[in-house]
C-alpha cells in the first residue's frame, strides 16, 4: 500500500483529489469532457469544497487497465489523496475495484458503466454519478415499445459493455412486450457497416436500437443515411446519438435520429443553466452527458464533504449511501444499494439546432442483483 | 583524358591509397595489375566517387572530379563495371540493361543501346526476362559490361571484367575492349588475367602497396620475367 | 565404389530446363574437374550436390548412399562442403569468427549451452593453423567485409576446408585471385590431402590442368564430354564450344 | 579491426548488476521501488525480445503473445493451484511451446512478412482472450488471486516483491548471456548473418533458431508470469500489438546486438514515460522526439552511445591517434553482396 | 440468400477495398521499393484528412482541399526524407524508430491544434446522394471512390510499365552506389518517391474522411490495417496493395455477416493463411538464394 491515501482525513490543508482520466486514444474525448465537467464546477465553486481549497492531479490512463493501476500507484503513492475520480474505461475500473478498498481510498466513478461496479464488485469505497450498462439498455425499452416500434433491431458493439446493454435492453422490451428480431455485434472500430445495415434491411423491424460510441456511433449514423435506412425505420441509441461529439461530425445523418439519456444540454432547471452558460465560455461547445458526469462528480464530492463534515472515508461513505444531489441532468438520489444512480431519462430527436425533448421517464434505478434470466454473454 | 596526381585514399585510419599518380591519354587502354589488396579496386572507386580520395587531384578532360558526387561523375562520362558485378538482383536483365540507358552521348554511330548490347552478348537476350540473380556468374559478368557500356561513357573503368568468364568469353571481351577503343573510348581496366591485360593494353602499370612500381608496354612486361616474379608473383 | 555419384539428374526454373540427364562420378580422392560455357549449368549440378537446390528428377549417392532427399545440413554431416562461386562469409565477423563457426560444425559441443565458445582451444588451435597455412592469420582481427576481394575469395576457400570434407565442391575458387595468389591457392588446392576428393568448376585453364585429373564438360547442362585432361585437351568440339578460336588450353 | 561483442560472460559486471539491484531501494522514494520493479518485469520482457532481434535477426511485433500467455496462465491457473513454482514453470512452458509451434510455422517468412505474422498470431491469442469472456473476463480482464511465495511466506510487501522481480531479472541476464556466447549461441549469430552459408556449413538452421525463438518466448512468458504478480490484474491488452511494439521500441531505444541495451531500453521507457507524462500531457511528443534524436546522433540506442562515449574518452586519454578519414563508403555492410 | 443482400455486400467490400488500396499503396511504395518501414504512414493519413478538414473549413472546395492536402503531405514527405531518414538508409530499426517517433510527434501536434474530438470530412454536396437500382440502395461517393480507386492503379501501372522510374527505384534500393555510378541522382529519386508515397496517403486520407472519419490517434490504426493489405499482397507492387486492399474488404464484409465472432482477427487470419502458402505474399518476390 502506498501510503493509504484517506488515513489524514480532517485535516485543515487542501483537499487532493487524484483524476485518472483516458487523455489520450480513442476514448480521449470523453476524459476530457470529464475533466472539462469537473473543471466547470470548481470554478463554479471558487475552487472550494466545504471551505477548503481543492487541488486535483489529471493522469492518462490510456483506456489500458495497466496503465491505470500504474497511475493509481502513482497518485496514491505520491502524494496521498482525499478522493479518486475517473475512470473512463470499466475495465479500468474493475482492476482498481479490489485496491480501493485494501487502502481505503474513496472513488467517484465518473464514467465507467459496468454493471459488475453495482452487483458483485460493488464496494464501500466506491459510487457512480454516471449510469450502468444496465440502466442504458434498459431505460428507453419501455417507451420504445410504447411508441416507437413493436417489433426491433439491436446493434451493439461486440465487447463486454455492448452485451450489457443490449441484453437489458432485451429484457425489458420483452417484458413490455416487444420482440427484437435481429440482433448485431460489431467490433470495436469498424469502418463498414455495409453487412449490419443489409441484415437490418432484412429482418424489416419497426425500430433500431445501437449502443456504438465514438467513431463507430459516426460512421454507422453516416451509413445508415447514405443507405437509405434513415428514412425507412427510425433509430434510437444511448445518450451518444444525441451527443455533439458525434452529431457534429455526422452532419445531416443525425438529424432525425433520436436518443435516450439522462441529460441534454437544454433540459430546464437552474443547476443547468449555470452549468451550460459557464462551461459554453470555457469551452466555446455545450456540455453533453458525460461532462454532466464530471460536474456531478464535483458536486457529489462537495456535498458529502459537506454532510459529513470531514474527509474521513468511513463518514464519507456514511453520507454517501442514498446522498440527493441537485445536478444539471435534474435532482438525483444515489441508490444505497446498488451505489448508482436513480434518475430520470430524457427521449431526445435530433435537430438541424440540437436536441428536442420528446419525452421523460421518471426515476430509473437498476435491480440491486440480476435480473432472472439475464445473460449478458454475447452473441 | 584522365590524370590522378598525388591520390591519398583512406578506409577509416588505414592509408590505401599513397600518393597515386598515373594518366590514361585518349582512345587507349591502360592496364592497372597488382596483387590482392594491392589498392586497384580502391583506386577505381575513387575516380568513379564511391570513395573520396582526402587528397590529390583527379581531372577528367581537364575537370577535376575528386570528391564529386558519384552521379555527376558517371554524367560526365565515366562507366563502371565494378568488381564482383553488382548486379540489381531484383531487376530483370532487360531492366538492369534500360535502367542505365542514357541517350547518345554526343559520338552518334557508336551509341549503345539495347540491341548492340544482345548483339554482343547472345546469351543475355535469351535471358532478357530472368532476374538479375538467377543468372549464372559468367552471365552476371556480361550484363554488368553491358550495364554499363549502355550508359555510352567516354571513359571505362573495368574493375576484373573478366572475372568468371569461359576463355571464349574472354576472347570475345578483349576484342570489345580494342573495338570500343578504335570508337574512341578510353579505358582503365584492372585485370588479374595477364595475358588478356597484355593484349589489349597500350600502357601496363602495376601496383603495390597502394602505388605505381612499375609502368611500361605490355611488350616490356611480358619479356620481362623477373619482374613478373616480384610483383605479380607469376 | 564410387564416393559421389551422380545419376541422371534434371533441373528446371519456370520451364527452362537448365540440366537434363547429368550423370558422373567422382572416386575418393579424385581430383575432379567440371568445365563449360557460361550458362552450362556447372553452379546449379553443384548446388543440387550439395542440397541447396532440389533436382527435378535423378539421384545423388554419396558412398552408395541415397542422399537426394536429404537437406544440406545432413549432407554436410555426410562429408560434403562447398564454396560459392558469389562469395559468401559472415561479413560482420571477423576472419577468426568466420573460421570458428565452420570449425564448430562437426565439434560435438556445439549444442552446448553453457560453456562460452572461445574457451574451447581446440577450435583456436585448429583455427589458426589453417589461416596459417592459407596465409590470413595476420588479417584475423579484421571485419570480413573489410578484406580486399581476392582475400574473401581465399577464405572462402578455407571455411569449406575446416569443416573437414571427404568430397569438397569449390565453385571457381581462384577467380578474383591474382596470378601470384591463383598459383598459390591451386598448389594448395593439389596438395590436400588424398583422404579428400576434389570436384572443381574453374575456368582458368592453368589451374584446371595442373589439378585435374579427370574432367567433365558440361553443355547447355548435359555432359558434353567426360574423361582424362588430355582426352578434353585434344578433343576438337570442346575446343570448338569453350576455348573459341584463339586461346590454347596450355599447360 | 573490431571484435564482435559479448564472447564471455562478464562476471564482474554480472556482481556489480547485482549490487546495483541489492542497494537501489536505499536512494528510491517508495514510489520508485515500484517503478524499478516494473522495469526488472519489462528489462526481462524486452531482453527475451533483443535475444532474437540482435542475436538472431527475426524482428517481431508478436512478442507480447508470449509475455501474456505467461501472465494469462498464471491468472487462470492460480485458481485452482498456488504454487508459485508451479505456475511460473506452466506460464513458461506454455509460453515457450506457443513460440515453439508458432516459430515453426513461421519461419518460411522473412523482415516484414515475418513480422506481420507474427502480430497476426499475438492478435488471434489477443482475440482469444478478448473474447472468452466466461473464462478471462473478455475485455475487462480478470484479477490475479495468488501472491508469490517461494516456500518461505507469501511476498506481498513492496521491497518483497522488488527483489523477488530483481532476482528474476539477474537470473535471466545469466540465463541469456551464457546462451549468447555459447557455441549454440554464436551459430545463431552466424545464421542472423548468413544463412545460407551456415546451412552449407552443415548446419541445421531451422532447429537452431527455433530454439534461440523458444527461448526467447519462454523468457519472455516468465517476464509475465511475474507480471501477473505484479500487477494483480490481467487483459487482453497485454497479448496486443501495442505492448509489442513498446517492447521493439524499448529494445531498438537500449541498443540491439547486445543483452542489456534492451533492458536499458526498457528503464528508459518506463522512467521517461512515468516523469513526462507527470509534467505535460503531450508526452508522446517528447517521446518522438527522443527517439529520433537517438537515430540522428548515432545508430543504435543508448548502449552504443555510451560505448562510444567511453571509447572516446579513453581516447582523449591515449595519445592522439590519425583523425578519421571523411570516406563514408565502404563499412562492412555495404560491401556486402 | 437473396440477391440483392449479396450485391450490395460484394459492392460494399469492393469500395471497401478500393479505399485500403489508396490507403495503403503509398505505404507499399515507399516500404517495397525504397526499404523504408515507414510507420508514420498512418498519421501522414489523418494529417491530410485534418488539412483537407480545414481547408474545407475556410470554405474552399473539396477538389481544392484535396489537392493542398496531397501537396502539403508531398512537402512533408520530401522534408522527412531529406532531414531525418537519408541518415538511417540501411539501418531497419533505425527506420523503425525515427518513423515511429515522427508518428508520435505528428499524432500529438494534431492534438494541438485540431483537439481531440473526433471529425469527419462532409462527403461533397454533388456526390452525396444513393442510387437504387433493383431495391439495391447504394450511396454514389463510394462509386466514385471505386473510379479513383481504379485511375490510381491505372497511373501506377503506367509509371511501372512505360518509365523507368520504377526499375530505378528498385535498383536504388538493391545497390544505392551502383546505381549513383551509373549517373542516375539516387537522392533526388529517393525523395521524390517518398513525396509520392506521401501524398498517396494524404489522398487515402480526404477521400476516406467522409467514410472513415478522422481523430488523432487513428493513425495507428489505419497503420496496421495497411500493414496487412501491403504485406498480403506483397512488398512494393502496387498490384499486390491492390489484390491486398480489395481481398481485405471483400473478406472483412462478408465475415461481419458469415463469421461475427471472427470479426477481430479475420484480416489477422487471411494474411496469415496467405503468408503460410506464400511467404512473401501474394504478389511478392520471394527472396531468391
Ligand atoms: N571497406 C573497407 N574498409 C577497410 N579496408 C578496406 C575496405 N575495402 C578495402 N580495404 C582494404 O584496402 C586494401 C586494398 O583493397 P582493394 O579492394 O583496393 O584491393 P584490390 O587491389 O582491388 O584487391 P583484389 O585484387 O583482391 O580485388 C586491402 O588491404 C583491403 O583490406
Ligand atoms: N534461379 C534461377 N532461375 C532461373 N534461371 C536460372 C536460375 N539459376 C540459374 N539459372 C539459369 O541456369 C543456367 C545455368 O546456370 P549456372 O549458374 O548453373 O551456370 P554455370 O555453368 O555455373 O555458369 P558460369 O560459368 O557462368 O557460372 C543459366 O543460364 C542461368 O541463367
Ligand atoms: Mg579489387
Ligand atoms: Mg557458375
Amino acid at each position: 500500500g502506498g501510503g493509504g491515501g484517506g488515513g489524514q482525513g480532517g485535516g485543515s490543508g487542501p483537499i487532493r483529489i487524484g483524476a485518472l482520466l483516458t487523455l489520450s486514444g480513442p476514448y480521449a474525448t470523453l476524459g476530457e469532457s470529464i475533466r472539462n465537467g469537473m473543471e466547470t464546477f470548481l470554478r463554479l465553486n471558487d475552487n472550494q469544497i466545504g471551505g477548503r481549497e481543492v487541488q486535483v492531479r489529471y493522469e492518462d490512463s490510456e483506456g489500458d487497465p495497466q496503465v491505470a493501476l500504474r497511475v493509481y500507484r502513482q497518485l496514491t503513492g505520491q502524494n496521498a489523496v482525499d478522493f479518486l475520480m475517473g475512470p473512463v474505461i470499466s475495465t479500468e475500473a474493475l482492476a482498481l475495484a479490489n485496491r480501493l478498498q485494501r487502502d481505503r481510498i474513496i472513488l467517484i466513478n465518473s464514467n465507467a458503466a459496468a454493471n459488475d461496479l453495482s452487483w458483485e464488485q460493488k464496494s464501500d469505497y466506491s459510487y457512480r454519478v454516471s449510469q450502468s450498462n444496465y440502466q442504458l439498455g434498459a431505460a428507453g425499452a419501455e417507451y420504445i415499445f410504447r411508441n416507437i416500434g413493436k417489433t426491433a433491431f439491436t446493434i451493439g458493439m461486440d465487447y463486454v459493455a455492448g452485451y450489457e446493454v443490449i441484453e437489458a435492453f432485451r429484457i425489458a422490451y420483452r417484458e413490455a412486450g416487444g420482440e427484437v428480431v435481429g440482433s448485431a455485434f460489431s467490433a470495436p472500430g469498424t469502418a463498414d457497416f455495409a453487412t449490419y445495415l443489409t441484415n437490418i434491411r432484412r429482418a424489416e423491424p419497426e425500430v433500431v436500437f445501437s449502443f456504438l460510441s465514438g467513431t463507430d456511433a459516426i460512421r454507422f449514423l453516416q451509413q445508415y443515411d447514405s443507405f437509405g435506412l434513415k428514412g425507412e425505420i427510425p433509430l434510437i441509441g444511448h445518450d451518444q446519438l444525441a451527443s455533439p461529439t458525434v452529431t457534429d461530425p455526422a452532419g445531416e445523418a443525425a438529424v432525425g435520429v433520436m436518443a435516450c439519456s439522462f441529460y441534454y444540454p437544454n433540459l430546464e432547471n437552474e443547476t443547468n443553466r449555470r452549468f451550460v452558460e459557464a462551461y459554453r465560455k470555457e469551452y466555446d461547445q455545450p456540455p453533453d452527458t458525460i461532462a454532466c458526469q464530471g460536474y456531478d462528480t464535483g458536486n457529489i464530492m462537495a456535498k458529502a464533504v459537506e454532510e459529513a463534515g470531514s474527509t474521513e472515508p468511513d463518514a464519507l461513505i456514511e453520507v454517501l449511501k442514498g446522498i440527493s444531489l441537485q445536478s444539471p441532468r435534474g435532482s438525483f438520489t444515489m441508490d444505497p444499494e446498488t451505489h448508482n444512480p436513480i434518475q430520470n431519462y430524457y427521449i431526445g430527436e435530433n435537430a438541424r439546432d440540437g436536441v428536442r425533448i420528446v419525452d421523460t421517464i421518471e426515476d430509473v434505478g437498476m435491480p440491486s442483483r440480476p435480473p432472472e434470466g439475464y445473460d449478458p454473454s454475447g452473441g | 583524358m584522365l590524370e590522378l596526381s598525388e591520390v591519398h585514399t583512406y578506409y577509416g585510419t588505414s592509408h590505401i591509397l599513397q600518393g597515386l599518380s598515373f594518366s590514361v591519354p585518349k582512345r587507349s587502354c591502360s592496364v592497372l595489375l597488382g596483387r590482392n589488396g594491392a589498392g586497384k579496386t580502391t583506386t577505381i572507386h575513387s575516380i568513379a566517387g564511391l570513395v573520396s580520395p582526402r587528397s590529390g587531384s583527379i581531372r577528367f578532360v581537364g575537370q577535376e572530379i575528386a570528391g564529386e558526387r558519384p552521379h555527376r561523375i558517371a554524367r560526365m562520362g565515366i562507366g563502371l563495371v565494378p568488381q564482383g558485378r553488382r548486379i540489381f538482383p531484383s531487376l530483370t536483365v532487360e531492366e538492369n540493361l534500360t535502367v542505365a540507358g542514357r541517350g547518345p552521348s554526343g559520338n552518334g554511330s557508336s551509341s549503345w543501346d539495347l540491341r548492340r548490347v544482345y548483339e554482343l552478348f547472345p546469351a543475355l537476350r535469351e535471358r532478357a526476362s530472368n532476374l538479375g540473380n538467377q543468372l549464372s556468374g559468367g552471365e552476371q559478368q556480361m550484363l554488368a559490361i553491358g550495364r554499363a557500356l549502355m550508359t555510352n561513357p567516354r571513359l571505362l573503368l573495368m574493375d576484373e571484367p573478366s572475372e568468371g568468364l569461359a576463355p571464349a568469353i574472354i576472347e570475345r571481351v578483349g576484342e570489345t575492349i580494342r573495338r570500343l577503343k578504335e570508337s574512341g573510348l578510353s579505358i582503365l581496366l584492372v585485370e588479374q588475367h595477364v595475358s588478356l591485360a597484355c593484349s589489349v593494353a597500350d600502357e601496363v602499370l602495376v601496383m603495390n602497396k597502394g602505388r605505381i612500381v612499375w609502368r611500361g608496354s605490355p611488350e616490356a612486361l611480358l619479356s620481362d620475367r623477373p619482374l613478373q616474379q616480384r610483383y605479380l608473383g607469376v | 565404389m564410387s564416393l559421389l555419384s551422380v545419376e541422371g539428374l534434371g533441373k528446371s526454373f519456370d520451364g527452362l530446363r537448365v540440366l537434363r540427364d547429368v550423370s558422373f562420378a567422382v572416386q575418393p580422392g579424385q581430383r575432379h574437374v567440371i568445365i563449360g560455357p557460361n550458362g552450362a549449368g556447372k553452379t546449379t549440378v553443384f548446388k543440387c550436390i550439395i542440397g541447396l537446390l532440389s533436382a527435378d528428377s535423378g539421384s545423388i549417392t554419396v558412398d552408395g548412399r541415397d542422399v537426394t532427399g536429404l537437406p544440406a545440413h545432413a549432407r554436410v554431416s555426410l562429408g560434403m562442403a562447398c564454396t560459392f562461386q558469389k562469395t559468401s562469409l559472415f561479413w560482420r565477423l571477423t576472419v577468426e569468427e568466420n573460421l570458428h563457426l565452420a570449425l564448430l560444425a562437426r565439434k560435438p559441443y556445439r549444442f552446448r549451452l553453457w560453456r562460452p565458445l572461445p574457451w574451447h582451444a581446440d577450435l583456436r588451435r585448429e583455427a589458426r593453423e589453417l589461416l596459417e597455412e592459407w596465409g590470413l592469420w595476420s588479417r584475423r582481427d579484421h571485419r570480413v567485409g573489410e578484406l580486399s576481394y581476392g582475400e574473401q575469395r581465399m577464405l572462402e576457400i578455407v571455411l569449406a576446408l575446416a569443416s573437414g570434407p571427404r568430397i569438397l565442391l569449390l565453385d571457381e575458387p581462384t577467380s578474383g585471385m591474382s596470378p601470384a595468389e591463383t598459383a598459390r591457392a591451386a598448389s594448395l588446392i593439389r596438395e590436400l590431402p588424398r583422404s579428400v576428393a576434389l570436384l572443381i568448376i574453374e575456368h582458368d585453364m592453368d589451374v584446371v590442368f595442373s589439378v585435374a585429373e579427370h574432367i567433365t564438360v558440361l553443355h547447355h547442362g548435359e555432359v558434353f564430354l567426360s574423361g582424362p585432361p588430355e582426352r578434353v585437351r585434344g578433343d576438337e568440339r570442346v575446343r570448338e564450344i569453350y576455348f573459341s578460336g584463339g586461346a590454347r588450353p596450355h599447360a | 579491426m573490431t571484435r564482435a561483442t559479448g564472447t564471455r560472460v562478464p562476471w564482474p559486471g554480472v556482481a556489480a548488476l547485482a549490487l546495483l539491484v541489492l542497494l537501489l531501494p536505499l536512494a528510491l522514494p517508495a514510489f520508485g521501488v515500484g517503478i524499478a520493479t516494473e522495469i526488472y518485469v519489462m528489462a526481462i520482457f524486452a531482453m527475451s525480445l533483443g535475444l532474437i532481434i540482435g542475436y538472431a535477426g527475426l524482428v517481431s511485433l508478436g512478442h507480447a503473445a508470449f509475455f501474456g500467455a505467461g501472465a494469462y496462465t498464471v491468472a487462470l491457473l492460480g485458481e485452482r493451484v498456488s504454487n508459485t513454482y508451479v505456475l511460473v514453470a506452466a506460464a513458461v512452458a506454455v509460453a515457450a511451446l506457443l513460440a515453439c509451434v508458432s516459430g515453426a510455422l513461421f519461419f518460411r517468412s522473412t523482415g516484414a512478412y515475418f513480422l506481420m505474422l507474427t502480430l497476426a498470431f499475438a492478435q488471434v491469442l489477443f482475440a482469444a482472450a478478448f473474447q472468452a469472456e466466461s473464462v478471462t473476463g473478455g475485455s475487462d480482464g480478470m484479477g490475479v488471486s495468488v501472491a508469490p511465495d517461494l516456500g518461505f511466506g507469501e511476498i506481498s510487501g513492496e521491497l518483497g516483491l522488488y527483489y523477488l522481480m530483481g532476482g528474476s531479472f539477474l537470473l535471466c541476464y545469466v540465463l541469456l548471456r551464457l546462451f549468447v556466447s555459447s557455441p549454440a549461441g554464436r551459430v545463431v549469430r552466424g545464421i542472423m548473418e548468413n544463412e545460407l552459408r551456415m546451412r552449407a556449413l552443415g548446419y541445421n538452421t531451422f532447429s537452431y533458431k527455433l530454439f534461440a525463438y523458444t527461448l526467447a518466448g519462454g523468457v519472455a512468458g516468465f517476464a509475465g508470469a511475474l507480471y501477473s504478480y505484479f500487477n494483480l490484474y490481467v487483459t487482453p491488452d497485454l497479448l496486443g500489438w501495442v505492448f509489442s511494439g513498446q517492447a521493439l521500441i524499448m529494445v531498438i531505444v537500449g541498443g540491439t546486438g547486445t543483452l542489456l541495451g534492451p533492458a536499458v531500453g526498457a528503464a528508459f521507457f518506463i522512467v521517461v514515460r512515468n516523469y513526462v507524462s507527470f509534467y505535460t500531457e503531450y508526452w508522446a511528443l517528447i517521446m518522438g522526439l527522443i527517439f529520433i534524436f537517438f537515430v540522428l546522433l548515432g545508430r543504435g540506442g543508448i548502449v552504443h552511445l555510451l560505448q562510444a562515449g567511453w571509447r572516446r574518452l579513453l581516447a582523449a586519454r591515449a595519445p592522439r591517434r590519425p583523425r578519421e578519414g571523411r570516406s563514408a563508403a565502404g563499412s562492412a555492410k555495404e560491401r556486402a553482396p | 440468400m437473396d440477391l440483392s443482400a449479396l450485391a450490395v455486400q460484394v459492392l460494399a467490400g469492393l469500395t471497401y477495398g478500393m479505399l485500403l488500396f489508396m490507403i495503403s499503396v503509398g505505404l507499399s511504395v515507399i516500404f517495397g521499393l525504397m526499404g523504408i518501414v515507414n510507420l508514420a504512414h498512418g498519421v501522414f493519413f489523418v494529417l491530410g484528412a485534418y488539412i483537407a478538414f480545414s481547408v474545407l473549413g475556410g470554405g474552399a472546395g473539396f477538389l481544392i482541399a484535396l489537392v493542398v492536402a496531397m501537396v502539403a503531405m508531398a512537402v512533408l514527405g520530401v522534408l522527412v526524407e531529406r532531414l531525418l531518414l537519408f541518415r538511417s538508409y540501411g539501418d531497419e530499426l533505425g527506420q523503425v524508430l525515427l518513423t515511429f517517433g515522427l508518428a508520435f510527434i505528428i499524432a500529438d501536434v494534431i492534438k494541438m491544434i485540431w483537439g481531440n474530438r473526433l471529425q469527419s470530412l462532409p462527403t461533397p454536396s454533388l456526390l452525396d446522394f444513393s442510387v437504387s437500382v433493383g431495391g439495391i440502395t447504394f450511396p454514389v461517393y463510394r462509386l466514385v471512390v471505386v473510379l479513383v480507386g481504379c485511375l490510381l492503379a491505372l497511373l501506377l501501372w503506367y509509371l511501372e510499365s512505360r518509365t523507368r522510374i520504377g526499375a530505378i527505384i528498385r535498383a536504388g534500393v538493391d545497390d544505392r552506389e551502383m546505381v549513383a555510378a551509373l549517373g542516375i541522382n539516387v537522392t533526388l529519386v529517393f525523395a521524390g518517391v517518398f513525396a509520392f508515397g506521401a501524398a498517396l496517403a494524404g489522398l487515402g486520407g480526404v477521400l476516406g474522411g467522409p467514410v472513415l472519419g478522422m481523430y488523432p490517434d487513428m493513425g495507428f490504426e489505419i497503420l496496421v490495417l495497411s500493414l496487412i493489405v501491403v504485406v498480403l499482397g506483397g512488398l512494393g507492387t502496387w498490384k499486390g496493395a491492390f489484390v491486398g486492399g480489395v481481398l481485405v474488404g471483400l473478406v472483412e464484409i462478408f465475415g461481419q455477416a458469415y463469421f461475427p465472432s471472427l470479426s477481430l482477427v479475420i484480416v489477422f487470419l487471411l494474411m496469415a493463411g496467405v503468408l503460410l502458402v506464400r511467404p512473401a505474399g501474394l504478389f511478392g518476390r520471394s527472396p531468391a538464394s
